[in-house]
């Protein structure tokens, strides 16, 4: 098992009442698999139209996830 | 030249009061003429309904990352010589500066049109959030979707 | 409304240093969320030949007039709230800003629009001249001619 | 006769070796008359293309002069 960050920002901390935990996942599990397990275990995400990001950068849910990775989870940006 | 000119460009993220006249000038250069800034401040009134303050919060590593993406490509399209981009975090009174985005160019055309450009952009791949309270409520404001 | 808004505009002339980002923030008002701003200075290098320093100078009144005609008349195709322009005469030095033009707005598109054309139209009406001095010699910036 | 101020700016100024000139013209003038004056009394001005103004708008030369109006005459401008 490989051990990674899951953060959580704006609406997305709220929802999951922290803005940071750690996960654990199979060895070559690809992000988009990460992401629904993470969903899973927050449902009331899923409420929200979500972006990923692996490592600082938009996921496309194809990346192969890596022990230590930063995963991300949160909604629309509003900078600006 | 090129390289020269790379290291004026700057992405900053703070939590202080933004002076927006202090931004701009620090992108002069030599061979500019015109400098095109966009001050982006907390509006109070949207559609008849009071905004009492914004609260700000950002992916910091990220945004950084997104926002010298974004500099790396405008500059490649436009005749420009400097980008300098600054958001503030936390929480903003009505008026007060959130971001700060100017462009120094020889000619001011590509300059208008990289500014425009960057805070579209910024606006909907950096990685912020704001959170509007007005009387009564506080809501996380919807940004759109980036297309990837 | 539109009475009060206006009541924010200004053009001026002055021989003094201009401070950009006063001049951007004197236009911000409870309506707006965006602010562009063109500041404009004496450029170092043009092509390759170098530009020492430059001096203005102006029709004063006719070009103060000119100034209120083109805020009244951009004021009336954009969806903007407020317009300062400032010009500055005498002699300015490499980097020193010669006019600034800002525009506030509830959104930035029409602010951009707005602040682009009025710089362009300023360029073409507005009486103000400017002479340039460079490494052996001196010369009257030839303009654009105004079609009436 | 009127009198009329008659002003010179930046090249003109040059040219013409003065900013300011008090010049007298029958009643009922043109502008386009006035300047053709105005040129014809500083020659070298003709050099240039030259913008003219009456009371501190831009003339289209159809104006009727009148007594103490302020003529002017310049080359296009360029600030900014």
């Amino acid at each position: 098992m490989m051990k990674v960050t899951v953060l959580f920002f704006g609406q997305t901390a709220e929802i999951a009442g922290k803005r940071e935990v750690e996960m654990l996942f199979a060895e070559s599990t690809a992000a988009n698999v990460a992401f629904a397990k993470i969903v899973e275990q927050y449902p009331k995400l899923s409420e929200n139209k979500l972006l990923f990001a692996v490592n600082q950068t938009y996921a496309n849910g194809d990346e192969i996830i890596n022990h230590g990775d930063e995963l991300a989870v949160f909604t629309a940006v509003s900078g600006g | 030249m090129k390289e020269t000119e790379k290291r004026q460009d700057f992405c900053e993220l703070t939590t202080k009061p933004l002076n927006v006249g202090e931004i701009a000038r620090r992108i002069v250069l030599p061979e500019c003429g015109a400098t095109v800034t966009l001050d982006g401040y907390v509006r109070q009134w949207t559609k008849g309904r009071e905004t009492l303050y914004l609260e700000y919060e950002a992916y910091e590593s990220m945004a950084l990352k997104e926002m010298k993406k974004l500099v790396a490509s405008v500059r490649e399209r436009f005749e420009i010589s400097a980008i300098g981009i600054v958001h503030r975090l936390g929480r903003m009174e009505i008026g007060e500066t959130s971001v700060v985005i100017s462009v120094s160019a020889p000619h001011r055309k590509p300059a208008f049109e990289a500014c425009e450009l960057l805070i579209t952009e910024l606006k909907r791949t950096v990685p912020i959030w704001k959170k509007e309270f007005y009387v009564g409520g506080e809501v996380w404001v919807q940004g759109e979707q980036p297309q990837s």
